[in-house]
């Protein structure tokens, strides 16, 4: 089918409603749409900010593999991711996908497995700062752990 | 004697001290070439001390540490990815 | 926890996108947020419009019954449901809820448990306007079967 | 006897054709006063007919058919939901 395949990896802030709506229009005839935004948190004003590093090229070339993947395992109408990369301000949105569907089963899977895939398989490295200086975020046993899910089927 | 583009990321490109550098070398398999620049100098002694908590990208697609160096262009070091 | 609730139902149009922006900045802090957002099919053309009749008092109680379920059971840091109800043109948001969360598995998991109950709990009913004439949506017994896997936790 | 307000919603309201009305009634359940409304009019046995596809509240909370009326002043009918 011919689904719409947006994938954007850039250090330009973006308005995730904004990319929502665009994306709703542009698949017009889905009947569900499923977002996910993941923002910079201030932990309780502990962080003052975030910086992405990631790998160009091969950035892209997960992400692509990864919604092509979605978009093979499930009948969608479109998939948008946007990362960004470099410096982030608390509050700030660090990322998105977004997926539309004729059904909302589908949208809700496929967009829980991009973002499971995105979090351990896309080149992107978080380091955090606050008051007692940087560190980059360590990768979480769960994240891994999630991945085991979309083996099975 | 083949030459490669060598990139590292994140912390592991801290402890090295730079994020690219050109390498020629024999060795066969990614193991071989880890265990060759570790020998160089003690900053990549420590980036590679732990490999569990390495992985390892060729030509930029996920491999192993027992892949074959052969045609392969782009070798990548970094910790486990923390995106999303 | 001091999580926001927002329940709307109304029959004016809503911009989902304006609407995620401003929930986003709501519950500032929390991490993930995930969306979904019901839009009017135009089924190929061949739908005209939609029409939602809904039960003035008990949907308002119903669907907050629903978001506190889903306050109680997972870590959220806010809760949205918009429905509108009356003539709706195809391509319109028919409905969407919004779901903050420190960690992504909160906030995927209750916007899956709000929309699968939203969709068989709520008293609200479709009527679709097209070439042939108008008809009443039937319930899916995919919908009702959606429910079962709430009831294991 | 008591007095309620019957209404009913989608294709139950176009059937009966009306969104509500007032009812005196002595029936104990739902199910009993369906079978009084039945009983008055061809219009109420055909939206009544097939009870699996009716769906009813009492003061705006779902119930079964079974359940008594008393102390209620609000009950609706309507065919199962489909919103969202």
């Amino acid at each position: 089918m011919g689904a719409v395949l947006d994938v954007r990896v850039q250090a330009a802030p973006f308005d995730p409603g904004a990319e929502a709506n665009a994306f709703a229009a542009a698949v017009q005839g889905a009947g569900a749409l499923v977002t996910f935004t993941g923002l910079v948190r201030d932990e309780g004003g502990q962080l003052t900010g975030m910086e992405i590093e990631h790998y160009p090229g091969m950035t892209e070339r997960a992400i692509a593999a990864i919604a092509g993947q979605a978009r093979d395992r499930w009948r969608l109408a479109g998939v948008l991711v946007i990362h960004r990369f470099g410096p982030l301000a608390p509050g700030a949105a660090i990322m998105m996908v977004a997926t539309a569907a004729p059904h909302r089963a589908d949208a809700f899977a496929a967009a829980e497995f991009l973002m499971d895939y995105l979090k351990s398989r896309a080149p992107f490295w978080k380091k955090e700062s606050g008051a007692a200086g940087a560190a980059w975020v360590e990768a979480k046993a769960a994240d891994e752990a999630a991945l085991d899910r979309w083996r099975r089927g | 004697m083949t030459t490669l583009d060598v990139l590292y990321f994140a912390w592991v490109r801290e402890r090295i001290g730079l994020p690219r550098e050109r390498v020629t070398t024999a060795a066969p398999t990614v193991a071989a070439l880890v265990d060759e620049l570790s020998a160089r100098e003690p900053r990549y002694a420590a980036a590679f001390a732990d490999r569990r908590a390495l992985r390892v990208a060729l030509d930029q697609d996920l491999a192993d540490f027992d892949a074959p160096l052969a045609g392969v262009r782009e070798v990548a070091f970094f910790p486990p990815m923390t995106g999303g």
